[in-house]
Order: C-alpha cells, then sequence, then structure tokens
C-alpha cells in the first residue's frame, strides 16, 4: 500500500514542483524571454556565454525601461546539452512560463529538436549560432550566418588573395560540416577545381588525437600547389588540433587553416603566437573598431567582472536578435506572436560592427562577412570585410535546394516556395 | 641590437655585387603608410630589391605587424609598446625617434600573403648574414620557393660559404632554382640527383612541378628520382604510424594508469577517475596562471612546479572521497560505480562554477613546443615528452609496487583484507593512501594532458570510457597489462585511422575489444585467482 | 499453464502498483481533457507528455532490473537498446512524414535529400509501415541482445568484464550512429515528425493516448517481469545471481538462462524507446551516450534493485527531480543530483523501496518472535504489529 | 585379481592416468581412481594432493592434459560441462558451503529437484504433489523439517552444510562428491553427518573428502590417500593409517 501511495504521490509530486516553482516569481507587470541554453553536459563550454550575454541585454534593456513600459524577466533552464530535454524545456517554457519569445539553441540538434514545439505552440526562437542553412520555420529567427555568409565568402578569399588552388575540407562528422563541405565542394569545381585537388576529412565529436590528419595535411599540401584548410571543426576538438599544428609547424604562410566555428572563445584556451595568420569568418570580432563594438565590450567586461572575458559572433548575433525582438514588440504594442511575426520582418538593428543588420522575410538577417587573422595576443585582426549579405536559407549549390526560397510574409507565407513549380511544399515531384 | 649593426656593417660591403641595383629605400618604405595588400606586396619587391640589407630590421618588423605610420605625416617608423604609448625607432638607422600616442598612429596591416613576401625577400637579404643560422633561414626559404632570379644570388653564397650544414642547404636551394632556370642538361642532371638525395615529399613536388619545361631526356631521370624518393616515403610513413601509435599509446596509458588502481587494484568501479585528471590540469592552469603574473621567467619550469601540486591537489581531494564516501562501501564495487558516478557530477559542477565552462589556456613551455625532423620522420617534442613521461610514471608506480613495504602492504590489503588487518596492517589507511595515490597519479596524468587537449570541465568524460577500455582489456589488477593494453589499443588504432577514417577507425577498435574479451574473459593479462567481481 | 504463470504474478504490491498504472493512464488524460485549464486539477498537456517520458524511462530502469537486479548482469549499455527500440519508431514517423518535409520529396526523408542522396537505403525499407515497424522495435533490440549475450555469456564473460564491454557496445554504436554516412540523419536524428497512424503527434488526444499506452505498457511488462521473478525461473535468476556454480552444478545451463532475460530485458527496452520518441519528438545518437546507461543504473538503484516496483519508483523520482532542478536551479541542479546518488548509496544501500521492504520484514520477524515468545496470548499482537 | 578390463566396465566412475596441471605445477600426475556402484568412499590427504582438482575433473570445471574419464564405463566426462554432468547424475558438494542465501530451505531444495531444466520448463514449472512429497522427504533426512520457510542465509554453519547435501539427494545423483562436509561442525552435527552419509551411501556411491580422522573412522569405510596429485595407498582406514608413506607425506609422526 505504502508503495503505491508513493508512486502516486511521487507523479503529484513531479507536476507540482514543475508548475508550483516557476508560478513563483511570475509576476503580472513582467514580460517573460526564455533563455534555452546548455548548461551542464558538452555543450555548456560554448552556451553558457550566451546565457550570460543574453542576461546582460535584458538587464540593459530594463536599464531603458523594459519594452512597452514593463520590465523584461529572463527564466533560464538547463536543458543539459540533452536534445530530448530542449524540447521538454521549450514546451515547459512556453506553455508554463508563457514567456513571449525564447532565446537559445547553439547545435542543430537541439533546433530540429525543438523546432516542432515552437510551431505547434505558436512561439518565437531566435537562433544565435551559425547553422548549415536548409531550414525556414515560421517561428524562428536565424541571426547567425547562413553557409552563404560565412564559407563562401571566406573561400573566395583564400582563392583571390592566397591564390590557393588546393583545399583541404576539414571538419567534425556531424551535419553541419557535412553540409556545408558539399556547398563548398560544389562551389570549388564550379570555380574549376579539380576534384583531386580537394581533401574531405571527418572526425568525430571532441577529437583529440590529429597527429595523423595534420600529417596528411602537411603531405597533400606539399604537391607544389598553394594549399589551403577549411575547418569546420567542431568547438571541443579545436584546440587539440590547433596545439598540434603549431608543434608539427604548419604555419599560415604556407597553408592557411580558415575556420568557421572557431572564435575569441576558443582561442582563449590557446597560446596563438604559433598561430599568427591563420584565419576565421564570421560577421563580427571583438577587435571590430566601432563605437557600438566598444560600448557592448565594456557592459560585457562590467557585467561578467572580468575584462579577461571575450566577446564572439554569436553574442553578436543574441544582440542583434534581441533588439530585433524589442523593435519589433515596440512597433506591434503587444508581444502576441503573430502580430511580432508580422511587424519583425524589415526591421533594422545597428549591428556591433558599425553597420546595420535587418530581418529579411525569410527569417535570415543581413550580416558583412568578415575575415580575421588570428594574432599573437587571441584576437582577430580584420583582413577583409564584405558589404551586407543577405542570409541564403535554401543554398543554391545544393541541386534540391537551388529552387527554393523562403518568404514568410502575407500572402506567400512559405518557407519552401517553389520558383520552378511556383508552388508552397519543396521541389515537389 | 649589436649583430644586427654587424649584419648591417658586413652587408654594405658585400652589397656592393654589381647585379644589385642601388637606390634608397626609405621612400618605398614611406609608401607602405597608405599601401593596400597588393600595393604593399610590390613596394616590398621594390624594397628588397634595392638590396640594401638596412631594410632588414623595418621588413621584420613589418611582418611581426610593428611597423606604423604617423596620421599626421604618413611617416613610417617600428614601434614597441611602452606602456600606453608607442616607441618610435627609424625603420633603417634604428634611432630613437621619441613617442607617440597609439590613437596618433595606424599600423600597417600585414597578412599571410604580405609575411610571405617579406619572408622571401629576407631570404635574399640575409643569405650572406654573418650569423650562421640566419644563412640557413635564408637557404631554407630559398629552398622553399624556387625561383630562377636567385640563382646567381644562391651561387655567389655558395662561393664563400664555409658551414657544412648551411652550404648543403645551399646547394639544394641551387638545384630547385636550377632546375626551372635555362641551365644546360648536364647541371640540371646533377641537380635531379641532388634532390633526389635530398629526398622528402617537397623534393617530389619540385620534380613534378618541373617535369613539363625540362628536356625530354631529363624526364626519365626525374621518374627515377620520384620513385627513389617514393619508396623512401612509404617506409618512413611506416615507422611514423607506429610513432604515433605509441604516443596514442602514452596518452591512453597516461589516462589509464591511476585507475588501474582504484579500478584494477581496489576494484572500485571509479566513475569519478576522469575528473581527477581534470582536477590534475586545472591545478596546471592555476600554477601557470600565477608564474605568468608572478614570475614568467620561471614559465618553462612550470610543468615541473605543477607536477607536485596536481599530484597533491588531487591526492588530497581522493583521500577526501575514500574517507567521505568509498570506505562506506567496500565489497559493493557496484555502490562505488554509483557514488563515484555522483561525486563526478558535482566535481564537473563544481569546476564550472569556479573557473567557468570555457576552456583555459595552458601554454606549452619552449622544450615542449615545435617539432624535429628524424629522417623522414617529423617528431613533436611534447609527444615525445609525453611518452617518456607516462612510461617513467609506470615504473615508478611498478617499483612502489612491488618493493616498497607501502606496496607490499596495498598488495595484502586488496587481496586479504581480514587477515592483514589481522597481521596488524591498518587496513583503513592503506586504502586511504591507495586511493589518494591512483588519485594522485590521475592528477599527474591531467599535467601532461593538459598539454595536447582542452583544459575544461568536461577533459575528464572524454578520457574516461578509453581508460576503463584500456585496464579492462589489459587485465584487471595486472599494471603490465594496463602498459600492454594501452598501447597496442594506440598502434591498432592508429593504423585503421588511415584506411578506415578517424570515426570507423575508433568503432573499429571497440568492436575488436568486445571480441577479444569473448577469447579472454579476464583480459591480456588475467589475473590468477583473484579478480574483480561485480 | 500460461493462466497459472501470470496469476502468480499478481502479489500484493504488485496489484497495487498495477492498478495504480493503470488509473494514472485513465486519470491523467480525464484532468487534461475534460478538466477546464482553470481549474486546480488541471493537467496542462506539456505535463502529460512529460510524464509519459518519465513512464518510457521507468519501463527501461524495470527493464535493466531484470538483468541487473534478478540476474546479477551489470548492463552498461541498456541504453543502445532503448535508443535502437526509438529509432525503429523514428523511422516510421520519419516515413509517415511523406511529402510533407521541406523538400516535399515523398520518399525520402529530408536529410537524405539535403546530403542529396538520390534513393532510400535498403534497410529504410518496410519501415512505413506501422506493424513491421512495431516489429521491428521488439526484434532489432533482441536480436542485438541475443548475438551479444550468446557470445558474451558463452565465453563466461562475466563481472565488470561483463559490464565494461557492454559499454563499450552502446559506445561504439553512438559513434556509429554520428556517422551521417550510416543513414539516420547523424547527430541531428530523427526529428520533425508529423503524425502517427493517422493522428497528429501534437494533438492532446494523440498525446494523452500515448502517455495512456506508455501507463498500459509499463503495466504490462510490470506484470511479465513479475511472472518471471515469481516462477521458478525467477528463482534459479537469483540463485545465478548468488552462485552461479552452484547453479551449473545443479545442472542448469546458466547461460541460456542470461541470454533468455537478457533478450526479454532488452526487448522490454525497446518498447520503452518506441513510446519515447513520438512524446519527446526527436530521437538521436545522444541515447546511446554511455552517461544515460549509467543514469539508468542509478534510477534503479536509486529505487532499489531487485524489487521491480523500486526501479519505477526511482526513474520517476530521478528524473521529476531533474525536470525540477534544471527548471529551478539551472546553475546548481547537478550538485543536487550528484548529492542524491551518493546519499542514497550510502543511506539508503537497498535503495527506497528495498530499504522500505526490509524495515517490513523486518517488522515481520519481530512479530514472528514474539508470537514465539508470548505462545498464547495473542491479543497482544496488535500492538505487536503497529 | 581381476583384470583392468573388468574393473573398468564394474565401475561407475573410471580415472585412468589423469594428469592436469596449472602453469608448471602439477596438480594431478598420473593419477587413477575407480568408484564402484554404491560404493561410500573417504579421501584423504595433505593439502594440495590434488583432492578438489580432482573433483573439478570429474564434475567438467577443469579439463585434463591427458588421462580417461568414463562415468557408467560409458559416458567420456571430459568431453561434457558442468551442467552436462550434473545432469547425468553427479553431485558436488563445494568445500564452503554454498546454498542460495535469498531463497528459503524449502526453494533451496526446489530448484535442485532432478526435473527438467530448461528455460520454459522451468518458466511455466508448477509444483506437482509428488515434487512436494519429495522435497518432505529430504527435509527429513537433512533434519531441517522445523526451518522449511527461514531463508537459507539464517542457518547454521552445520544446517547450511546439510541443505546442500539436501540438495544434492533432491539432485537424485548416482555419485555424490562430498568435499570436507564437517569442515567446522560441531562433534555432535559430525556424528549426525557420518549417519546421515551412510544412509545416503545405501542407495548410491559417495566420494567424501575429509580432514577429519575421527570422521572417517566414524564411517568406517575403504580410504583413498592421496599425495602429489597421485594415489599413495588405498583400503582399510587402519591400514592406509599405518601406511609408512601416508604416516611420512601426511599424518606426520
Amino acid at each position: 500500500m505504502k508503495i503505491s501511495a508513493k508512486l502516486g504521490g511521487v507523479l503529484l509530486a513531479a507536476a507540482l514542483s514543475t508548475t508550483a516553482f516557476h508560478g513563483a516569481f511570475a509576476q503580472e507587470d513582467t514580460i517573460k524571454i526564455g533563455v534555452l541554453h546548455s548548461l551542464s553536459g558538452t555543450m555548456a563550454i560554448s552556451e553558457t556565454t550566451l546565457k550570460d550575454a543574453m542576461l546582460m541585454l535584458v538587464e540593459e534593456q530594463n536599464k531603458k525601461g523594459g519594452v512597452l513600459g514593463k520590465q523584461i524577466e529572463a527564466v533560464v533552464v538547463d536543458p543539459a546539452s540533452d536534445w530530448p530535454l530542449f524540447a521538454e524545456k521549450a514546451r515547459q517554457l512556453i506553455s508554463q512560463d508563457k514567456v513571449a519569445a525564447v532565446f537559445g539553441c547553439w547545435t542543430s540538434s537541439s533546433r530540429k529538436s525543438v523546432l516542432p514545439v515552437f510551431e505547434e505552440l505558436n512561439s518565437i526562437l531566435f537562433y544565435p549560432v551559425q547553422y548549415e542553412g536548409e531550414e525556414s520555420s515560421r517561428n524562428i529567427f536565424y541571426t547567425g550566418a547562413a553557409p552563404n555568409q560565412q564559407a563562401i565568402p571566406a573561400v573566395d578569399y583564400l582563392m583571390n588573395t592566397e591564390g590557393v588552388e588546393r583545399w583541404v575540407l576539414a571538419g567534425t562528422d556531424y551535419v553541419y560540416p557535412q553540409t556545408t563541405n558539399k556547398i563548398l565542394k560544389a562551389y570549388l569545381m564550379s570555380k574549376g577545381v579539380a576534384e583531386d585537388d580537394i581533401m574531405i576529412n571527418y572526425t568525430p565529436f571532441g577529437h583529440s588525437d590529429w597527429q595523423t590528419i595534420v600529417t596528411d595535411i602537411k603531405n597533400f599540401g606539399s604537391a607544389g600547389k598553394k594549399t589551403a584548410v577549411v575547418s569546420t571543426i567542431n568547438g571541443d576538438a579545436n584546440v587539440p588540433f590547433y596545439k598540434e599544428l603549431a608543434n608539427q609547424g604548419v604555419k599560415a604562410e604556407d597553408i592557411p587553416v580558415v575556420a568557421f566555428s572557431v572564435g575569441e572563445e576558443e582561442l582563449a584556451g590557446l597560446d596563438t603566437a604559433p598561430l599568427v595568420g591563420h584565419l576565421a569568418a564570421w560577421n563580427y570580432f571583438q577587435s571590430v573598431d566601432s563605437e557600438a563594438n566598444a560600448e557592448f565590450i565594456e557592459q560585457w567586461h562590467a557585467f561578467t567582472g572580468s575584462d579577461k572575458r571575450v566577446t564572439n559572433d554569436p553574442m553578436e548575433a543574441a544582440y542583434i536578435g534581441f533588439n530585433a525582438w524589442v523593435k519589433a514588440v515596440e512597433a506591434a504594442g503587444t508581444t502576441d506572436t503573430d502580430a511580432v511575426l508580422d511587424t519583425i520582418i524589415g526591421v533594422t538593428v545597428p549591428n556591433l560592427s558599425g553597420g546595420y543588420a535587418t530581418v529579411m522575410p525569410n527569417h535570415h538577417i543581413t550580416k558583412p562577412v568578415l575575415i580575421g587573422e588570428i594574432q599573437a595576443d587571441g584576437q582577430f585582426e580584420v583582413v577583409q570585410e564584405t558589404p551586407a549579405v543577405v542570409g541564403d536559407e535554401w543554398s543554391d549549390y545544393l541541386p534540391d535546394s537551388k529552387d527554393l526560397i523562403a518568404d514568410w510574409r502575407k500572402p506567400m507565407e512559405c518557407g519552401n516556395f517553389n520558383v520552378a513549380t511556383g508552388k508552397c511544399g519543396g521541389k515537389g515531384s | 641590437m649589436l649583430i644586427r649593426f654587424v649584419t648591417l656593417f658586413f652587408l654594405i660591403i658585400s652589397a656592393a655585387a654589381p647585379s644589385l641595383a642601388q637606390s634608397d629605400p626609405k621612400p618605398f618604405i614611406d609608401q607602405l603608410a597608405d599601401a593596400n595588400f597588393k600595393q604593399a606586396e610590390e613596394i616590398i619587391g621594390q624594397i628588397a630589391a634595392t638590396g640594401d640589407a638596412r631594410v632588414v630590421p623595418a621588413l621584420e618588423a613589418f611582418a611581426e605587424g610593428d611597423l606604423y605610420a604617423r596620421k599626421a605625416d604618413d611617416v613610417v617608423f617600428i614601434t614597441k609598446t611602452s606602456g600606453s604609448k608607442l616607441a618610435l625607432v627609424d625603420p633603417l638607422t634604428g634611432e630613437s625617434a621619441g613617442e607617440a600616442a597609439k590613437g596618433a598612429m595606424t599600423k600597417i596591416k600585414v597578412n599571410n600573403n604580405l609575411r610571405r613576401a617579406i619572408r622571401d625577400a629576407l631570404g635574399a637579404l640575409t643569405l650572406m648574414s654573418p650569423d650562421r643560422n640566419a644563412r640557413l633561414q635564408a637557404a631554407n626559404t630559398m629552398l622553399a620557393a624556387p625561383s630562377e632570379d636567385n640563382l646567381e644570388l644562391i651561387e655567389t653564397a655558395l662561393a664563400k660559404e664555409t658551414d657544412g650544414e648551411v652550404r648543403a642547404r645551399m646547394e639544394e636551394a641551387r638545384a630547385v632554382s636550377l632546375l626551372t632556370s635555362g641551365r644546360s642538361i648536364e647541371e640540371k642532371r646533377e641537380a635531379i640527383e641532388r634532390i633526389r638525395n635530398y629526398g622528402g615529399r617537397d623534393a617530389i613536388g619540385v620534380l613534378r612541378g618541373a617535369y613539363g619545361s625540362v628536356d625530354a631526356s631529363l624526364q626519365p631521370d626525374i621518374d627515377k628520382a620520384i620513385g627513389a624518393i617514393e619508396s623512401e616515403i612509404a617506409l618512413w610513413d611506416m615507422a611514423q604510424n607506429v610513432w604515433y601509435g605509441l604516443s596514442l599509446g602514452s596518452v591512453l596509458l597516461l589516462a589509464a594508469i591511476g585507475l588501474a588502481i582504484t579500478f584494477g587494484v581496489m576494484g572500485i568501479i571509479n566513475m569519478a577517475h576522469g575528473e581527477m585528471v581534470m582536477l590534475g590540469a586545472y591545478s596546471t592552469f592555476v600554477v601557470q596562471d600565477l608564474i605568468r603574473s608572478s614570475a614568467p621567467q620561471l614559465f618553462d619550469w612550470s610543468l615541473a612546479i605543477a607536477l607536485p601540486v596536481a599530484f597533491l591537489v588531487t591526492a588530497a581531494v581522493g583521500l577526501a572521497i575514500e574517507r567521505g564516501v568509498i570506505r562506506f562501501l567496500y565489497g559493493r564495487p557496484l555502490e562505488t560505480l554509483l557514488a563515484t558516478w555522483g561525486i563526478s557530477l558535482i566535481l564537473q559542477q563544481a569546476i564550472r562554477s569556479i573557473f567557468g565552462p570555457t576552456n583555459q589556456e595552458v601554454g606549452n613551455p619552449s622544450w615542449m613546443s615545435g617539432s624535429f625532423a628524424l629522417g623522414g620522420m617529423n617528431v613533436t617534442w611534447n609527444r615525445m615528452w609525453i611518452i617518456i613521461f607516462s612510461l617513467s610514471i609506470f615504473f615508478a608506480l611498478l617499483v612502489l609496487m612491488k618493493k616498497s613495504s607501502f606496496g607490499l602492504q596495498m598488495r595484502a590489503v586488496t587481496q586479504n583484507r581480514r587477515m592483514a588487518s589481522s597481521m596488524g596492517i591498518r587496513t583503513p589507511w592503506v586504502d586511504a593512501f591507495t586511493f589518494a595515490l591512483g588519485s594522485g597519479i590521475a592528477g599527474i596524468a591531467g599535467v601532461a594532458l593538459s598539454q595536447i587537449d582542452n583544459v575544461s570541465p568536461n577533459l575528464g568524460q572524454s578520457y574516461i570510457i578509453d581508460s576503463f577500455m584500456v585496464v579492462v582489456f589489459g587485465g584487471v589488477g595486472n599494471l603490465w597489462g594496463t602498459l600492454v593494453g594501452a598501447m597496442s589499443l594506440g598502434v591498432l588504432n592508429k593504423f585503421l585511422e588511415p584506411w578506415a577514417g578517424a570515426v570507423l577507425g575508433k568503432i573499429l577498435v571497440l568492436v575488436l575489444i568486445i571480441l577479444f574479451i569473448q577469447k579472454r574473459p579476464r583480459g591480456l593479462f588475467a589475473l590468477k585467482g583473484r579478480a574483480v567481481e561485480a | 499453464m500460461i493462466t497459472r504463470f501470470v496469476l502468480r504474478a499478481l502479489e500484493g504490491k504488485i496489484v497495487v502498483a498495477i492498478g495504480v498504472l493503470l488509473a494514472i493512464a485513465v486519470l491523467v488524460p480525464a484532468l487534461n481533457l475534460l478538466v477546464p485549464a482553470g481549474s486546480a486539477f488541471h493537467v496542462p498537456t506539456y505535463a502529460v507528455s512529460l510524464f509519459g517520458k518519465y513512464l518510457c524511462y521507468a519501463l527501461l530502469a524495470l527493464a535493466l532490473d531484470l538483468v541487473w537486479g534478478y540476474c546479477g548482469i551489470l548492463s552498461l549499455g541498456h541504453g543502445a537498446f532503448f535508443a535502437l527500440g526509438g529509432y525503429a519508431m523514428g523511422m516510421y514517423l520519419m516515413r509517415q512524414i511523406g511529402s510533407r518535409g521541406v523538400y516535399g520529396d515523398p520518399l525520402l526523408p529530408d536529410f537524405m535529400v539535403f546530403l542529396n542522396w538520390k534513393e532510400l537505403p535498403w534497410f529504410w525499407y518496410g519501415f512505413d509501415m506501422f506493424p513491421f515497424a512495431m516489429l521491428m522495435v521488439l526484434v532489432v533490440p533482441g536480436l542485438l541482445a541475443f548475438l551479444f549475450g550468446w557470445f558474451a555469456f558463452r565465453s563466461r564473460v562475466n563481472g565488470v568484464y561483463l559490464s565494461i564491454i557492454t559499454q563499450a557496445m552502446t559506445y561504439a554504436l553512438m559513434l556509429a550512429f554520428f556517422r551521417n554516412d550510416m543513414g539516420f540523419g547523424g547527430n541531428n536524428g530523427l526529428t520533425d515528425y508529423k503524425d502517427i497512424l493517422g493522428f497528429s503527434v501534437q494533438a492532446a488526444g494523440t498525446r494523452n493516448v500515448l502517455f495512456a499506452l506508455s501507463a498500459i505498457m509499463l503495466a504490462l511488462c510490470l506484470l511479465i517481469a513479475s511472472a518471471i521473478a515469481r516462477s521458478k525461473f525467477g528463482k534459479v535468476l537469483v540463485g545465478v545471481r548468488d552462485a552461479e556454480s552452484r547453479v551449473r552444478f545443479l545442472g542448469f545451463r546458466v547461460e541460456n538462462i542470461k541470454l533468455f532475460t537478457f533478450v526479454v530485458s532488452a526487448m522490454m527496452a525497446g518498447i520503452a524507446g518506441a513510446l519515447f520518441v513520438p512524446q519527446v519528438g526527436i530521437i538521436n545518437p545522444g541515447e546511446f551516450a554511455p552517461a544515460n546507461s549509467i543514469e539508468v543504473v542509478v534510477w534503479t538503484a536509486v529505487g532499489g534493485r531487485g524489487t521491480l516496483i523500486g526501479p519505477i519508483i526511482g526513474a520517476i523520482v530521478v528524473n521529476a527531480g531533474k525536470s525540477f532542478f534544471t527548471g529551478a536551479f539551472p546553475e546548481f541542479w547537478l550538485y543536487a543530483l550528484g548529492g542524491l546518488f551518493i546519499a542514497v548509496t550510502l543511506f539508503l544501500p537497498k535503495g527506497i523501496v528495498g530499504t522500505i521492504q526490509h524495515g517490513w520484514n523486518a517488522r515481520k520477524a519481530l512479530k514472528a518472535a514474539a508470537e514465539r515468545e508470548k505462545g498464547e496470548d495473542t491479543d497482544m499482537m496488535p500492538q505487536a504489529a503497529e | 585379481m581381476t583384470t583392468v578390463a573388468e574393473t573398468r566396465s564394474k565401475s561407475l566412475l573410471y580415472l585412468e592416468n589423469v594428469s592436469v596441471s596449472f602453469d608448471g605445477f602439477k596438480a594431478l600426475n598420473a593419477l587413477s581412481f575407480v568408484v564402484e556402484p554404491g560404493e561410500l568412499r573417504a579421501i584423504i590427504g595433505p593439502n594440495g594432493a590434488g583432492k578438489t582438482t580432482m573433483m573439478d575433473i570429474i564434475t567438467g570445471k577443469t579439463r585434463p592434459d591427458t588421462g580417461t574419464v568414463l562415468f557408467e564405463d560409458a559416458i567420456d566426462l571430459t568431453k561434457r560441462d558442468e551442467a552436462d554432468i550434473a545432469q547425468l547424475g553427479i553431485g558436488r558438494k563445494f568445500q564452503k558451503p554454498t546454498v542460495f542465501e535469498s531463497h528459503t530451505v524449502w526453494d533451496n531444495l526446489e530448484l535442485a529437484l532432478n526435473r527438467s531444466r530448461g528455460v520454459f520448463a522451468t518458466l511455466f514449472y508448477a509444483l506437482t504433489g509428488e515434487d512436494r512429497a519429495r522435497i518432505e522427504e529430504i527435509l527429513e533426512t537433512i533434519r531441517l523439517t522445523h526451518r522449511t520457510d527461514e531463508l537459507a542465509a539464517n542457518l547454521s554453519h552445520g544446517q547450511k552444510q546439510w541443505l546442500e547435501i539436501g540438495m544434492l539427494l533432491a539432485q537424485e545423483p548416482k555419485l555424490l562428491l562430498v568435499d570436507e562436509p564437517v569442515a567446522g561442525m560441531t562433534d555432535a552435527e559430525t556424528a549426525e553427518t557420518a549417519i546421515l552419509l551412510r544412509e545416503i551411501a545405501e542407495t548410491r556411491s559417495v566420494v567424501v573428502v575429509e580432514h577429519d580422522m575421527g570422521f572417517i573412522r566414524e564411517l568406517g569405510v575403504k580410504v583413498t590417500c592421496l599425495a602429489e596429485g597421485a594415489v599413495l595407498a588405498e583400503g582399510s582406514i587402519d591400514f592406509v593409517s599405518s601406511d609408512p608413506k601416508v604416516i611420512e607425506n601426511y599424518l606426520g609422526r
């Protein structure tokens, strides 16, 4: 008998606990937003910073009087790098804490896991990380870079400025690198690069023994043609990769490595002196010289209470996303999802590199592409900056998506409109 | 600095060579002030063309990114940061030109291309420097960038050169440049021979590059040379693979050896082992941080200092864990799994709360950085030290276990607790210290691993599984098993990687371990009689 | 014979537990659908899925308890069977999307389209048929368990060695499923499901049905497990756990006994996975992570191994705790969780239920003793029982 | 004087030139040993004489390097594994009493009963009247009727020894190997056990390994003395214990 009572009791407890607690500080006069970043588990290393950045942005906004005259309240939860938990937490934030919008996710897996939740419960997610594209949801705004806002300009730079003819596409074996490399390969070959001048290599997550691969790269590079590495290696594996590069004496002058997932944050774990000249492509660098950025960095250092803490591209993406949301809400005069979805398209807010970011109908934003070289102090020096580029959700270099576009304005309101068939709903057939 | 002036003096004399045009580089240097990358590249060419060796420091500074232009008048200076200001030095004479606020100067940006251009230019300019290393450097640059134009210069230098090694390098440089020049077939044939002798993949690159341009009668020689070099390389690659395997094995050994005690000898399924390694790595970070801030000159000693610190820290934590939790769980190995799992969660989160979740920078001391060539093999110093290090830990531990009285007591207790205690051994303390020892060694391993991997709260997690694999594969409770297990897994992995790829390779290794355990259910070196049972 | 086999299962606690499960199978959906959202008794839809998830975990823990608690095989790879069951279901759900994927490809799931695969890999065939998929939910984990166990038990791998190679198994599978070339969607896994048997997976109705199913399945498996545990076979299992060689010398084929149990348990885990996927809306290689399997062990231990009810309670308590703490103290919940594990191992070595039972038995013994002493005057008994 | 062939054909258990060694150490050295049907045999010998190893070989736990091991002159035991051999009708009692501590006395016996041991047979097994009777009978024999529902864990050392013997009886073996049955028993218990074993021996062959000479005397049966893995002497207790080699090797002066 006892047992059964316990079992029932536990279920009940669970029900209450999850409701009770959040009920606790749900005051009426605040507007709530959700912050959905892993604070534990493998992704905490990258995502915790974004959680702090969001809290800072909220604080700053509240100093300016919040939004719609109400204070903003951030509800922070920890999905613990566990994808199903992301979905659960998203559901909880929306249907229970009644948040107006959610800012979060890092990996594509986490985004894919919450996407159905946001569409079902009709809420808004701002996704601040560069990703493989090939997606456009009515309820998600992609404020990070799409491949055409990062990968392709970087390759162009190497091709034109450094005269690279031979390419190593090295990545962690998951969807973002796979897709990006597919796009890049198609792009390079369209530029007349021979198939055997492209070497593609995949490694497992958190790969830490790079001896063989770095040697392979060196050998591949010793064929007399100018060679470069395009790295889509995922966060954790980068430090050992660069350490191995440095130790095996791969110099940027000989074989430059351009990375899409290595920012100030990752370099913080490295002695960059031997890496000077290796590149990264982002839409923002901490070293960018602009008032907005200076102010932002100052706030950041003040907020974290340490001027060692660096800023990085996803933080800028979060900054843009948050401000865009605030502006849209002000314009709509309400936090109601549909209203905001309407007003936010076309909203333009300053970015941190001295320009402006506009939210496009495909729920991606305009971004300048910056190519930076690693400096001895762990910062990047911008060696090339493009004018703002519109994020291309459906890559033009993948056969199945080149005909697709997304436009969430009325009357089209479609995430996968096929310009060839003139129908909404993918390539059809 | 002195050397540099001597260099200048010497080079002014040598620069009198007729082939080199004479003109004042100063205007060119000042042109850099408002040049974009493309223009800058040309200007560097012109500067080098002056052959005026006084520009060497300027170019070096440019490559370092220390070349600034004064906003007011676009005059270019070599700068050094002195506090908030910049100390200005005349690019040619090297005389001090006062100071300027950072705001008043604009940095002359440099990118990979310019660095490359500068390197080549310097090559040409320092080929006759009295500093042997400078000459060797220059010869290497020329070897890397074959060009007909350098040919005469190299030969002039060769004529003067006395140092054997530099000479050889210059000969090779001459050979590669000669191959693409208009020289006679005989000379080229010698050149091919020389290139073949110095070998290596670059040589193949050069030969292939020249293949089309040379006289048809030479092509057979080139083919022969390439063939010879390739067979040579194949052998060296094999050796290289073994080496990589051993170095991976030594990492596995490091990760596993502490576990070989806490799990292997004591039978505690110690899920917090990885966190001990992590703590070791973080102690290294803390030590280095202190050194950086207080005594930078000691940096090369940081690891030596970190070792005892890491050992003590982790051993202390281990002791606390054993006294606080594990001692209540002897004879219940599965409970130890749960408890230590809980402990590992707590330790991870604790580190996150204290140091933040992001990677911490642990620098490589100079003797741990870079690499050296061993024949056709490239050996990185850090890997070599780690192999040596892991082996020495292993044997030290072996001696401790087999020879010392503590080791004796340890084995006595783990084999027959009750008898040992009845023989007056204070078993609780032996347990405590054994666990502390295991943890401490994990900590030391952390110091070494901090040199090649992330120092982040997840560090431990990435090693725990491999560690268990190694210990079980080697045979629980047998140190030798752990050594052989680690090394063979390492080598196996490295031989699978090239043809299976890193991911598939790892999977195959795991499958092989599973199958192997079927054949030998007690691991490689099965322990007679008592073995850990769960 | 079968009926006796089943009837034997129905012992006090089990009956109650099954009763409770069936009750909530009805009650929770009722409270969700019938009670107006305003009312204090209303169960929000998200909570329904949440409890559904707990129940799946509970079933997984139950499956583990059968091999660990009764047969003494500590599997650190049970997450693998769970995940495989999940993938089988996930593949069915993917095929159901049909041409509603973003690319509108009638046959290929989206991830195949944009990695521009041309045709469906062979192992995806048949998964558009629900019965086949359900069959696979049982067969795939069962088969893996059979092959694995066949070798391992025959060559008498046991103790930590077995535990570690089960871990190796799930780890290898994780790496394999992370590979995009495997054709299971790489690390993104399978997601964005539309409907199951024609009902939208998002619909509250479907969620409630799935919840009810989870509860009923759990009840059913509990029944089976208990029937096994109480049969002579169950006694042999415990024998194997406590004195394997004695069982051998009594003439039992220990390897077959283990194999049977392992396979049954793996299938239960597969069912759990299959019910889990539509409720959480995603399956990805993360489920294979060794850490997950270890957590299952932890739930089981917390609840009390070898008690059948224990693992169920353990799984629910720990996960409810996790849900609560990750929301309430995102920064500190790991301390709480870690602390819980340590506390349980130190203070409740038998787990929650185990400890209660122990107390129960102790009191019975006391009672018996009292009886022997106080021979005839039984009127003392009630007090003694209190 | 009977020929080898005859002894063999009459024998229940027949070992010839059995040798086995564990990394160097010769545990059994060309051991030959015969047990006839219905015989009660005692084996003595110093530690390391190979007594337990011999039992391991008979029960299939260890495989001999060389030599023949025949059961009923037909079945080659070296080819079978423990389960097989147990089902053939060879029961074994360990030195350290091993019973299922978390089961009741009754359940212990029920598990041991010589019934079909397949997975499904046991799954759907139900206690029949005759089985019940059999178990009760055994309980009588091993003097544990009064503790039927007790957990085996709560039995005294001696009682555990008996329970284990009882389990062997339930197995209905043709041959019973008993390893040090009276180790750690009170004198009373020892005497009881002696009687018990003799009772048992009436219906089947029993081989007892024991150190306790007093106990051996009580049994009063043919004794085999092993040393260094081979038979040292064989015969009545008085004959053996007067044998100089035995005194030298085992009893000591």
